[in-house]
C-alpha cells in the first residue's frame, strides 16, 4: 500500500480577479522509503501541493477536488481531531526559510518539545532527551537548543527544523524548498542530510524545489508540474530522457556545471494566468511545437513504466529532443 | 561591557542629552518671554527695597548664564525649590500629585492593556468577520469622542441623574487616608469606576488596533504554518501567535503612559481629581512658576524615562535584540 | 581579450565601523571596530571580458561591485577606470563621466525599478541625466537598449509600470537602463537568482552578448558556479574580503587549487553527476568578519591546514599561467610571486 | 472667577524678611527721557523695582507719543483695553462698548492676553489705554482704604491710571489717618465725590448678583450678609447659625479649590477666610457689615492713636489650653518681628503693646499714627496665635526670618471650628467647637473641592453638596434657573456689593482732555452689560465710585454715572473742537486750540490740581 | 490621487470622506450662511435677550446662556477647528517630511542631529507644555497651530525617515545613483514621491490630532478667545455650568468633533490598509 497517495487533487484560491486554480488535477504517489522530488518553477504550485498535504493551506485557498490518502486513510474524510492528531506524528514538514519558520520568542528546545507534547505524554526529562539526539543526529551541538532561532545561523536553523520534523518520528517527510537562500556549502550539508535520513532511516520523502539538481540528485522518482498541472513524471529518466516539451525546456534552460559547453536556451513567455488558463495542454502558448491539438487536454501517456506524460506528442518526443537543443526553436515568437 | 549595558549607557547619555534641551527650553519659556520675572514674585504694595531684595533672594539680578547654570544644576538634582504660594517643597507636592494620577491611570492602563490585547487578539485572528469589523469601528469611535465630552456626559447620567456613582474626587469625604488604604478601599473604586470607564474607552483602542495589525502580520508568518502542521490545537497557536504580537506592545504602553500622565488634566478637572494636571493648571493660574516648572519637567523626563524603560525592556522581551 | 583593462582595482579595501557612531559614542569613546567587507583585492577587466566574481554570502562579492562603482568609497586601495584613478581629482564632469560609463544591473528586479516610473521613464533616466538637452539621441539610444536588452517591440512596454511585468521582463528593463548610456563596465550583481530557470538563460546569454560583441567588461557577482560556467571568462573566488583564487573560466571550475574553491565546486548539486560528489569536509561555517582569525583566514575551516597557516596570510600568487591562488599548499608551485604590499 | 484677584493679594504674601529693607540707590527719575511731573513728590509713583517706568522701553514706548501734543488732523490712536482670557463676560461687554464706540470714531484694541500676562502687564503699567477689574469681597475690602487708595490715589502705583489728583489724594491722605469713623466718613465721601466729579474712573455695573442655591430641605436658618452671601467662608453666619433639619449634622460646602497650604500666615484666599474660622478674629461683622465683638469683649480708644482691647474670657484654645492675654500679646509681637504679608496691612502702623491687666484681660495698642482702620483693619484682620505652640516655631523649623515657610500641618487656634482632617485639593473638614461662645449648630463642615461650576452645579442637583462656597462662584440667572426645578434646593439672592470698573489712563491723551472723558462716559452702554451678559442679575451703578450703595461708606449724593448716550458723546466731542476724518476716526482738535491745550495741561476739571506727568514739549 | 479612489473601495473610507467633505464645505461657505455672527446676540421681538433657547425658529439649534446663536457658532467653530487642524497638519507633515528625509537620506551627523532634535519633541509633553506657552504669552489660534506643529511634527519625521532608510538601500536608489543622478535629484525624483503617501497619512492624522488638541486647549480656556471654535463652545457651556440642562449647546459641537475625528480617522484607517499590504489581505 502506498505511503501516500495523492489523486486528482484540486486547489484553488480566492482572489480579487477570481478563483485560481493553483493545483489543477495533480496525482502522485509516495512509496514508503521512497523519495519523490517535485520540481516546478515558482507559481505553479507545488508548495500548494505541500500545504494541502499539510493541511496548512492559508485562509483563502481550499481543496476543490481529488483525494490525499495517507495510508489508505483518506484526509478529506478526517475530523478536525483525527487530523491534528495525524499531522506531524504522520507527515511532518521541512519548510523553506527557516528563518520564519521557528517561533522568534521561544527557545528552539520548547519548539521541539512542543511538538512531542502535542502528540504523545512524556515526561519532560525524556523528552530533552529525544532532542539532544536528535541535535546530535542533524549534527547540531545539543547544548544550543535552548538558544533562541535567531541565535542559529540558517544552516543551524534548518538543521533544527529537520531535527524537528523528525521529533516524533513521521512517516512521511515533506521538504518544501528546503536549501533555498542558502549558501551552497550549507546547501549542500542540509541536502546530505536529508539523504542521509531517507537512506539511512528509510523515510519517505516529498522533496520540493525548483532547483532541477538537488532534484535528480535526490529523488527515486520526479514529478514535474507546470501551471498547477502535472507535465511529466517519472523516474530519473525525466531529466535523462525528457518527453514533454517543458521538462526539455527546463532542461536546456538549467545551467549544469557538470556540462561544458552548452548554450543556455530560455523558454520564452510567462506562465498563464492560473484564474482563466488556457483549454487543453497549460504548456500550449510558449510551447514551440504546439498544434491544434493542444487546445484539448492532453491524455496521460505512460511512455515507459513509470514514466507518464502529459502531452498529446509524445511519438515526436525524439524529433523535439533534438529541435529543442537548437536555440533558434526558442526564438520567441513576435508578438 | 555587554551589548545591552553599553546600549544602555548610551541611551542613558542620549536622555540626559535630551533632558538637558529641554529644560533649556523650560528656561527660556519662563524667563526670556516677555514680560519681567520680578513682577510674578512681587506685589505693587511692597516697598522698591523689598521688591529689590526679593530680587535678589530669587537671584534674579544675577547675570543669564548664572541663573541658567544654577537652573540647570538645581534641576538635575530634582531640587525644584519651595511652592511660592504652598509653603511646601515643590518635590513634595509634585509627589503627591503624581501618586494621584498614577492612582487613576494605571487601573485604567492594566485594564485597556489585557482588555485590550484579548479583543485585538480576537479581532485580528478572525479577519474579515462582522465581529472584526464592529470592534474596530467601535474602538476609532470611542477614540474620536473627546474625553472631556463622554466625561461630562457619563457624569450626568450615572452620578447626577442616576446617582449611582460618586461625582468625582477620589474618595468621599472623610474617605479612607493613608496610600494603601485609600487605593484598598470601596470607596475608591466607587470614585475610579467613571474616570476609569471613560480612560479605557478611549485608551483601550491602541492596544486592540495595535495587536490587532500585528495579529495579522504574524497570522502570515511561517511559523504559525509550521505550529499548525505540528498539530498543535488552535488555543496553543493563538498563544504563539499573541505572545509575538504583543511585542511592539510593550513599547506603545510606556508610550500611553507617559501620554497618559501628561494628558489627563481634562479628566481630573472634571472629575475633581486631585492629580498633576489639575495642579499645573492651577499653578499656572495662581502663577506658582516654581510648581508649574516643576510639573512640566517631571512630566518630560517620566516620558523619556518611559520611553528608554521601554526600549530596554523591548530588549530584554523580544530575544531577538538581546 | 584585447586592449588594456576597463577597471583595475588595487589592494582595494572597504572597512565599516561597527560601533554606533553620533554623540554618545564620542562620549564612551570606545575603539571603533570595523567590519572587512573587502580586505585588499586586486582585479582587473578588460573589454568583452567577464569576469566572474564568486563566494558566500558576506564574502564582500556585492560590497567590491559597489565601491568599484563608487557607490560605495573605498577605505583604501585605488581604481583606475580606463586607465585614470577615480579617487583624486574629482570633479562633476569626471564624476558624470565615470557613471555615463560604468553601470549596475541587481539581483531582484522587483526592487530594482521605482514602483513610480513607467519603463521609459525608468530606462530613459540615465540618458536624461547625461543628455539633458538632446532629446533625439535619447529616444534612439532609449529604443535601441530595450532592443538589445530583449524587450521587443518596445512600445508593449514603453508605458507600463513595474507591477505589471514578470520578474524575467522587469530585469530586461533594469538591464536596459543600465545599458541605455552604452557604459563600458557592468557589473552585474546576482542578476538571475531570482528567477526562474526558464528565462535565466536569456539574460545570462545577454550578459555574453554585451560582452562579446560590445565589448564590455562585465563583473558577475554570483553564488552560483553553475551559471559562471556559462557567462565568465574568469573567475575570482572571494572569502571574507580576499580574493583566493583567480584564473580562466574553466581552469577555477574544473581543476579548483585553493581548499574552499574545492568546497565550492564540489558541494554544486550536478544533474547529471547522479550521487558521485565527495562529501565537503569543511569545518564549521565562516569566520566573524570583524574578529578575523590571523594568518590565513581560511585556516579554521581548512582540512589541509598547516602550522604556517595559522601564522602566515598567504598571497595571492600565480602558480600557472593565468590561474592565481592564496594558499600555502602551493608555495612551491608559484611562479615569480609579484611583489605586493603583504601585511 | 476670581483667581486674578486672588494672586495679587497672594503675591503679597511672598514674604520679606524683615531684614529686607536694603537700600538700592536709583538713577535720577527721568534722567533725560523728557519727562516730568508737575508735582516732584509724585516721582515715586514712577519708580518701579531697580529702576524707574521712564527708563522702561516698554513703558516709555507707550506713554511719550500720548504726551506729545497731536498734530494736525491727527487721530485718536486705537484705545487699547486688555483682558485677561478667563474673564469672558468682560469680554462679552467690551465687545459691545467697541461696537458702540465705533460710531463715535473711536476705535478699541482689545487684547486679550492670560491671566499672568495681564497680571504681568498691569504690574508694569503697559496694558494699555484701560484696565478692567471687578471687585472681590473680603470683610477687611467694605473699608475705604481699600480700592480707592489702590486705583485712585497718586502715590499707590495699583493707580494703573496714573490719575494724580491732588484734591483727592488730600482727602485719602485724611482718612487714614482720621481713627474718629464719623469724621473719616466725611474725608472719603469727599473723595468719592472728587473722583466722581472728574470722572476718572468708569464704574460699569454694580454686580453681578449674589445668588446661591443651597439644600433647604436639609439645613434651616442660613444667614445672608449682605454682599457676600451665605456661603462664604468670609462672612462664616451660615455656617455658626444653619440648623439641621435631618439627623446628618454635617454641612458639605463645594469649593473651586482646595489647593494651598494650612499655615494662615501662608494662605491666600480661601485657606485664610477658612484659618479665620480656626483662629478667632478680635472683631468680626454682622450680617449687615457692623462690627462686632469678638475675640476681643470690647474695645476702648483711649486718643487718636491709642486702644485699649478687653479679651473675651473662658476661650480656650482647642488643645484645651485657656486663652490669656499673653497669647493676643505674643501674636502682635510676632507679627510685628517678622510678618510683612497677609497680616502687614493690619499691623504696619502698630508701634507697641503693653498688657495693661492681665487679670481683666486688657491689653493696650499704640499706633505709629492716627489710624483710620482701626476696627476694620486692625481688628478684623488680627487673629490670636497659641503663644505655647508658636514661640519657638521659627526657630524650631529652622525657617530663618520668614514667617510663611513655617508648617503648620494641623492649626490649633480658639475658633468655633477645629481643624479636622485636610487631603490637599480635595477636602477639609471642620468639626464644630462646640464649647466656642459662638457655638455652631452644625457638627462638621466639610469642604470638598470641585473645580469646575459644572461639578459644583451637578453636586448640588445630586445633594452631594449643600452649598457652594461663594467668595468664588455665585450662580448666574441661567444657573439658578436650572436649579430651580430641583427638589430640595432654595435659591436666594443677597444684596450686593459688587461691581466692575474700567480705569483709563489719564495721565495719557486722548484721557487728559476732561471732555474727552466726559464724551467717552456717555459711549458706554452700561445696561448692556447688566441686561445681557450679567443676565439682569446686575444694578446700574449710582455713581463712579467704589463705594456701592449698600455700602456703609457710599456717599449718596454724588454726581449720576453718564448716560448711554452717543448722541450727546458726539455733541461734546464737537463742542471741545474734536472732529472726524473721511472713514469716520475722530480727530484731536487743532494744535492751537487753546480750549483744548490748557484742558490737556491741567488734566483735571476746573477746581482740581493736576500733579503728575506733564506734556512733552 | 490614485490613493482617494482606492479608500472610497472601503465603506468606512466612504463614509469617512463623505463627511469630511461636509465639514469642508461648512467651513468655506458657513460664515455665508450663518444667521448670526459668532458672539452676536438674538434677541425677542420684545427686545428681551432670548436667553438659553431650546431650538426654535429664528435660533436652529437654540441658544448659549448669553443669548448667542448655537448654530451659528458651530459654522462658525468649523472654520476655526478645520483652519487649526489643516494649517497644523500641514506645517507639521513640511517639516516632519522635510525633516525625516534630510535625516534619513544623508545620515551621518545630519541624522544624529535631526534625530536628537526629534528626541526632544518626543520629551515634551504636549498639553502641559502649551498651557504653560500660552499662559506666559497672548492666546491665539496661530499660537495654537503652531504648539501643535512643534508636537506633531516628530511622529512623521520618524516615521519618514525609517522610510527613506529603507528606500534608501533600495537598488532602484543605487541605480539612479549608478546612472549619476545627483542628491537632489535622487530625493526629488525617487525618495519624495515613495514618501509622499506616508506624509498625506500624516497630514490626515494631523488634521484629526490639531482639531482634538485645539479643541482640548480650548475647553482649558486656553484657545483664542476671539474664535468661535468648538473647544470654545464646549468650554463656554461648561463655564456655564450649562452641560446638564443645554444639550441643545453641548451636543452640536461635541458631536461635530467626534464625527470629523471618526471620519478621519475612518479615512487614514482606510488609506493605512492601503499603505500596508499586509493589513488587507484576505
Amino acid at each position: 500500500m502506498p505511503l501516500l497517495e495523492v489523486e486528482n487533487l484540486e486547489v484553488r484560491y480566492r482572489t480579487q480577479a477570481g478563483e485560481a486554480k493553483a493545483v489543477d488535477g495533480v496525482s502522485f504517489v509516495i512509496e514508503p522509503g521512497m523519495c519523490l522530488g517535485l520540481v516546478g518553477e515558482s507559481g505553479c504550485g507545488k508548495s500548494t501541493v505541500a500545504k494541502a498535504i499539510l493541511g496548512i493551506l492559508p485562509p483563502a485557498g481550499h481543496i476543490a477536488g481529488g483525494a490525499i490518502r495517507y495510508a489508505g486513510r483518506d484526509l478529506g474524510g478526517m475530523t478536525p481531531r483525527e487530523l491534528r492528531a495525524m499531522r506531524w506524528r504522520d507527515i511532518a514538514l521541512v519548510p523553506q526559510s527557516a528563518m520564519n519558520a521557528l517561533d522568534p520568542v521561544y527557545t528552539v528546545e520548547s519548539q521541539l518539545a512542543e511538538a512531542i507534547a502535542a502528540h504523545q505524554a512524556m515526561p519532560a526529562a525524556r523528552r530533552r532527551g529525544r532532542i539532544a539526539e536528535l541535535f546530535e543526529l542533524v549534527g547540531l551541538e545539543p547544548d544550543r537548543a535552548r538558544d533562541y532561532p535567531h541565535q542559529f545561523s540558517g544552516g543551524m536553523r534548518q538543521r533544527a527544523m529537520i531535527a524537528m520534523a523528525m521529533v516524533l518520528d513521521p512517516g512521511l517527510i515533506v521538504a518544501d524548498e528546503p536549501t533555498t537562500g542558502l549558501d551552497v556549502l550549507v546547501q549542500d550539508q542540509i541536502l546530505r542530510r536529508i539523504r542521509d535520513l531517507h537512506d539511512r532511516l528509510g523515510k519517505a520523502m516529498l522533496l520540493i524545489t525548483h532547483d532541477m539538481a538537488v532534484v535528480a540528485e535526490n529523488s527515486d522518482r520526479i514529478v514535474v508540474m507546470y501551471a498547477g498541472r502535472v507535465m511529466e513524471y517519472g523516474g530519473e529518466a525525466v531529466f535523462r530522457t525528457p518527453y514533454h516539451p517543458y521538462t526539455l525546456g527546463l532542461c536546456n534552460a538549467f545551467p549544469d556545471l557538470a556540462y561544458r559547453a552548452r548554450a543556455l536556451i530560455s523558454i520564452p513567455g510567462t506562465p498563464p494566468n492560473l484564474v482563466a488558463p488556457p483549454e487543453g495542454c497549460r504548456f500550449q502558448a510558449r510551447c514551440p511545437f504546439a498544434t491544434a491539438r493542444c487546445g484539448t487536454p492532453p491524455p496521460l501517456i505512460e511512455v515507459a513504466p513509470g514514466h507518464v506524460v502529459a502531452c498529446h506528442h509524445v511519438d515526436q518526443a525524439e524529433r523535439f529532443r533534438e529541435r529543442a537543443a537548437d536555440p533558434e526553436t526558442w526564438r520567441e515568437p513576435a508578438r | 561591557m555587554s551589548r545591552l549595558a553599553h546600549a544602555f549607557s548610551r541611551r542613558l547619555l542620549l536622555l540626559a542629552l535630551t533632558m538637558w534641551c529641554i529644560l533649556t527650553i523650560l528656561f527660556a519659556l519662563f524667563r526670556l518671554l516677555p514680560g519681567d520675572p520680578a513682577a510674578i514674585f512681587v506685589d505693587n504694595n511692597m516697598s522698591i527695597e523689598m521688591i529689590e531684595h526679593q530680587k535678589q533672594l530669587w537671584g534674579l539680578n544675577d547675570p543669564w548664564w548664572v541663573q541658567y547654570i544654577r537652573y540647570i544644576a538645581n534641576m538635575a538634582l530634582f531640587r525644584f525649590g519651595d511652592s511660592f504660594f504652598q509653603n511646601q517643597t515643590v518635590a513634595a507636592i509634585l509627589l503627591e500629585k503624581i501618586t494621584n494620577t498614577c492612582a487613576m491611570i494605571f487601573p485604567a492602563l492594566v485594564i485597556s492593556v489585557v482588555l485590550g490585547t484579548i479583543i485585538g487578539a480576537f479581532a485580528g485572528w478572525r479577519r474579515g468577520g462582522r465581529l472584526e469589523q464592529a470592534t474596530v469601528t467601535t474602538a476609532l469611535i470611542l477614540h474620536s469622542a473627546p474625553s472631556f465630552f463622554v466625561g461630562i456626559l457619563v457624569l450626568m447620567v450615572f452620578s447626577y441623574q442616576l446617582r449611582w456613582l460618586p461625582p468625582g474626587g477620589m474618595t468621599s469625604p472623610g474617605g479612607p487616608e493613608g496610600f494603601w488604604d485609600l487605593i484598598t478601599s470601596a470607596d475608591y473604586l466607587r470614585h475610579l469606576i467613571l474616570p476609569c470607564m471613560v480612560l479605557v474607552s478611549r485608551e483601550i483602542t491602541g492596544p486592540v488596533l495595535l495587536v490587532r495589525s500585528s495579529m495579522l502580520e504574524i497570522k502570515g508568518a511561517d511559523f504559525i504554518d509550521i505550529l499548525r502542521a505540528k498539530g498543535l490545537p488552535e488555543w496553543r497557536i493563538l498563544v504563539h501567535a499573541t505572545r509575538n504580537a504583543l511585542l511592539p506592545l510593550v513599547t506603545y504602553i510606556a508610550v500611553m503612559t507617559g501620554l497618559l500622565l501628561q494628558g489627563q488634566v481634562l479628566l481630573e478637572i472634571i472629575f475633581a481629581w486631585p492629580g498633576l494636571g489639575r495642579e499645573l493648571v492651577t499653578a499656572l493660574a495662581d502663577l506658582d512658576y516654581q510648581v508649574a516648572q516643576g510639573a512640566v519637567y517631571v512630566m518630560a523626563l517620566t516620558i523619556l524615562l518611559l520611553n528608554l524603560v521601554a526600549d530596554m525592556l523591548y530588549g530584554f522581551i523580544d530575544p531577538r535584540s538581546r | 581579450m584585447v586592449g588594456e583593462p576597463v577597471i583595475e582595482a588595487r589592494d582595494l579595501r572597504k572597512w565599516y565601523p561597527v560601533r554606533g557612531r553620533g554623540f554618545a559614542s564620542l562620549l564612551t569613546r570606545r575603539k571603533p571596530e570595523f567590519l572587512k567587507a573587502i580586505d585588499g583585492i586586486t582585479l582587473s577587466i578588460r573589454p568583452g571580458e567577464v569576469l566572474g566574481l564568486a563566494g558566500e554570502s558576506g564574502s564582500g562579492k556585492s560590497t567590491t561591485g559597489m565601491t568599484l562603482l563608487k557607490l560605495h568609497q573605498p577605505t583604501g586601495g585605488e581604481v583606475r577606470f580606463q586607465g585614470l584613478g577615480l579617487l583624486v581629482n574629482e570633479t562633476n564632469r569626471t564624476r558624470l563621466a565615470f557613471r555615463r560609463q560604468a553601470q549596475i544591473v541587481f539581483q531582484n528586479p522587483y526592487e530594482a525599478l521605482n514602483p513610480r516610473y513607467t519603463v521609459a521613464q525608468s530606462v530613459g533616466e540615465p540618458l536624461s541625466i547625461h543628455f539633458p538637452h538632446d532629446r533625439d539621441r535619447r529616444r534612439e539610444m532609449l529604443l535601441r537598449a530595450m532592443d538589445r536588452a530583449g524587450l521587443r517591440p518596445s512600445e508593449d512596454y514603453l508605458d507600463r509600470y513595474p507591477h505589471q511585468l514578470s520578474g524575467g521582463q522587469l530585469q530586461r528593463v533594469a538591464i536596459a537602463r543600465a545599458i541605455s548610456v552604452e557604459p563600458r563596465f557592468l557589473v552585474a550583481d546576482e542578476p538571475v537568482s531570482m528567477l526562474d530557470v526558464s528565462i535565466r538563460a536569456g539574460i545570462l546569454n545577454l550578459l555574453c552578448y554585451f560582452a562579446s560583441e560590445l565589448h564590455m567588461a562585465i563583473l558577475y557577482i554570483s553564488h552560483d558556479l553553475s551559471t559562471m560556467r556559462h557567462v565568465c571568462t574568469r573567475i575570482a573566488v572571494m572569502y571574507l574580503g580576499r580574493i583566493i583564487e583567480q584564473g580562466a573560466a574553466d581552469t577555477v571550475l574544473d581543476a579548483p587549487l585553493h581548499p574552499y574553491t574545492q568546497a565550492l565546486v564540489g558541494a554544486v548539486p550536478v544533474m547529471a553527476g547522479g550521487r558521485t560528489r565527495a562529501p565537503s569536509n569543511l569545518i564549521g561555517g565562516p569566520a566573524d568578519a570583524i574578529h578575523l582569525p590571523g594568518g590565513c583566514r581560511f585556516h579554521p575551516r581548512c582540512p589541509r591546514a598547516m602550522d604556517v597557516c595559522r601564522e602566515r596570510d598567504p598571497a595571492l600568487d600565480l602558480v600557472a599561467s593565468d590561474h592565481e591562488v592564496a594558499c600555502h599548499l602551493y608555495d612551491s608551485l608559484s611562479m615569480s610571486a609579484p611583489v605586493r604590499g603583504k601585511q | 472667577m476670581t483667581l486674578a484677584d486672588q494672586s495679587l493679594a497672594r503675591r503679597t504674601m511672598l514674604r520679606l524678611a524683615a531684614s529686607a529693607f536694603g537700600g538700592a540707590s536709583l538713577p535720577a527719575f527721568a534722567a533725560d527721557a523728557g519727562f516730568a511731573v508737575a508735582n516732584p513728590k509724585y516721582d515715586t509713583l514712577y519708580q518701579r523695582t531697580g529702576t524707574w517706568y521712564t527708563k522702561d522701553p516698554v513703558w516709555t514706548g507707550w506713554t511719550k507719543p500720548r504726551l506729545t501734543w497731536p498734530a494736525a488732523g491727527e487721530k485718536v490712536p486705537e484705545l487699547t483695553v486688555t483682558i485677561p482670557t478667563v474673564q469672558i463676560s468682560w469680554l462679552d461687554a467690551w465687545r459691545k462698548f467697541a461696537e458702540d464706540a465705533t460710531k463715535l470714531g473711536l476705535r478699541y484694541n482689545i487684547q486679550q492676553v492670560s491671566e499672568a500676562r495681564w497680571l504681568d502687564q498691569i504690574g508694569l503699567h503697559t496694558h494699555g489705554d484701560i484696565e478692567v477689574h471687578s471687585a472681590i469681597l473680603r470683610p477687611e475690602r467694605i473699608d475705604p482704604a481699600e480700592w480707592a487708595t489702590s486705583r485712585a490715589y497718586g502715590l499707590d502705583r495699583r493707580n494703573f491710571g496714573e490719575w494724580v489728583n491732588e484734591q483727592y489724594d488730600a482727602q485719602i491722605e485724611a482718612q487714614v489717618g482720621e481713627s474718629d469713623p464719623p469724621k473719616r466718613l466725611k474725608y472719603v465721601q469727599e473723595a468719592q465725590r472728587v473722583l466722581a466729579d472728574d470722572l476718572y474712573i468708569a464704574q460699569l455695573g454694580w454686580g453681578p448678583g449674589v445668588i446661591e442655591a443651597y439644600n433647604s430641605a436639609a439645613w434651616d436658618g442660613v444667614v445672608r450678609t449682605r454682599g457676600f452671601g451665605i456661603g462664604s467662608f468670609n462672612a462664616m453666619h451660615t455656617f455658626l447659625r444653619a440648623k439641621p433639619k435631618t439627623a446628618r449634622r454635617k454641612m458639605m460646602v463645594g469649593i473651586h479649590s482646595l489647593l494651598e497650604t494650612t499655615s494662615i500666615i501662608a494662605a491666600g484666599n480661601n485657606m485664610r477666610a477658612i484659618g479665620r474660622m480656626i483662629y478667632d478674629r478680635l472683631a468680626y461683622m454682622d450680617e449687615n457689615l457692623k462690627i462686632i465683638p469678638w475675640a476681643c469683649e470690647s474695645w476702648t480708644r483711649v486718643d487718636d492713636r491709642t486702644w485699649d482691647l478687653k479679651l473675651r474670657p473662658g476661650m480656650t484654645f482647642h488643645d484645651g489650653t485657656p486663652v490669656t492675654i499673653d497669647d493676643l500679646q505674643f501674636t502682635f509681637d510676632f507679627m510685628l518681628k517678622y510678618e510683612r504679608g497677609n497680616f502687614w496691612t493690619a499691623n504696619m502702623f502698630l508701634a507697641k503693646t503693653e498688657i495693661q491687666d492681665a487679670a481683666n484681660g486688657i491689653l493696650r495698642t499704640t499706633f505709629k499714627q492716627p489710624y483710620g482702620q482701626f476696627e476694620s483693619y486692625f481688628l478684623q484682620l488680627n487673629v490670636i496665635l497659641p503663644k505655647h505652640i508658636w514661640r519657638n516655631i521659627m526657630a524650631e523649623q529652622g525657617v530663618g526670618e520668614d514667617p510663611t515657610r513655617v508648617r503648620i500641618d494641623k492649626p490649633i487656634g480658639s475658633g468655633p471650628f477645629k481643624f479636622g482632617r485636610y487631603r490637599k485639593d480635595a477636602e477639609l473638614q471642620l468639626i464644630a467647637d462646640k464649647t466656642h461662645f459662638s457655638k455652631p449648630s452644625v457638627d462638621e463642615v466639610w469642604a470638598v473641592a470641585t473645580p469646575s461650576i459644572d461639578g459644583l452645579l451637578g453636586r448640588l442637583q445630586s445633594g452631594d453638596i449643600d452649598l457652594i462656597e461663594s467668595s468664588d462662584t455665585h450662580l448666574t440667572p441661567s444657573q439658578a434657573k436650572q436649579l430651580t426645578g430641583v427638589s430640595g434646593l432654595t435659591i436666594v439672592q443677597t444684596p450686593d456689593l459688587n461691581w466692575l470698573h474700567a480705569v483709563p489712563r489719564a495721565s495719557n491723551l486722548p484721557w487728559r482732555d476732561f471732555e474727552f472723558r466726559r464724551a467717552w462716559h456717555h459711549s458706554i452702554d452700561r445696561e448692556f452689560l447688566i441686561k445681557v451678559v450679567w443676565e439682569g442679575a446686575g444694578r446700574m451703578p449710582g455713581a463712579n465710585t467704589f463705594f456701592v450703595e449698600g455700602n456703609p461708606w457710599n456717599n449718596p449724593a454724588l454726581p449720576p454715572v453718564p448716560p448711554f448716550d452717543l448722541a450727546k458723546a458726539r455733541a461734546i466731542l464737537k463742542e471741545a473742537g474734536y472732529t472726524w476724518a473721511d472713514d469716520g476716526r475722530l480727530v484731536y482738535p487743532s494744535p492751537d486750540d487753546a480750549g483744548f491745550r490748557s484742558r490737556v495741561r491741567k488734566v483735571c476739571k476746573d477746581g482740581y490740581t493736576w500733579g503728575g506727568l506733564e506734556m512733552i514739549g | 490621487m490614485r490613493g482617494f479612489r482606492v479608500i472610497l473601495d472601503y465603506p468606512s473610507g466612504t463614509a469617512g470622506a463623505i463627511v469630511v467633505v461636509v465639514f469642508s464645505l461648512l467651513a468655506v461657505f458657513g460664515p455665508a450662511i450663518a444667521p448670526h455672527g459668532p458672539f452676536e446676540v438674538v434677541y425677542n421681538t420684545d427686545h428681551s435677550v432670548l436667553r438659553l433657547s431650546p431650538p426654535v425658529a429664528n435660533a436652529l439649534f437654540g441658544t448659549t446662556n448669553q443669548g448667542m446663536d448655537v448654530f451659528s457658532q458651530l459654522l462658525w467653530g468649523t472654520r476655526s477647528a478645520l483652519l487649526v487642524g489643516l494649517l497644523s497638519a500641514v506645517g507639521s507633515v513640511v517639516l516632519g517630511t522635510a525633516v525625516g528625509l534630510a535625516s534619513g537620506y544623508f545620515g551621518g551627523w545630519t541624522d544624529e542631529v535631526l534625530m536628537r532634535l526629534t528626541d526632544v519633541a518626543f520629551g515634551i509633553p504636549f498639553l502641559p507644555f502649551a498651557m504653560v506657552v500660552i499662559s506666559l504669552s497672548k492666546p491665539s489660534l496661530g499660537l495654537v497651530i503652531l504648539l501643535v506643529v512643534v508636537f506633531l511634527w516628530r511622529i512623521p519625521a520618524r516615521v519618514i525617515r525609517a522610510q527613506v532608510l529603507s528606500l534608501r538601500s533600495r537598488p532602484f536608489i543605487w541605480a539612479a545613483r549608478a546612472a549619476g543622478a545627483s542628491h537632489a535629484r535622487i530625493l526629488a525624483r525617487h525618495i519624495a514621491p515613495n514618501v509622499l503617501p506616508l506624509s498625506f497619512l500624516y497630514a490626515a492624522i494631523g488634521v484629526q490630532t490639531g482639531v482634538m488638541l485645539e479643541a482640548a486647549l480650548s475647553f482649558l480656556g486656553f484657545g483664542d478667545p476671539n474664535a468661535m471654535s468648538w473647544g470654545a463652545m464646549l468650554n463656554a457651556a461648561f463655564q456655564a455650568g450649562a452641560m446638564r440642562s443645554a444639550w441643545w449647546w453641548v451636543l452640536p459641537p461635541g458631536v461635530a468633533l467626534s464625527l470629523f475625528v471618526t471620519a478621519i480617522f475612518m479615512i487614514t484607517r482606510a488609506y493605512e490598509e492601503l499603505l500596508n499590504p499586509r493589513l488587507r489581505a484576505i
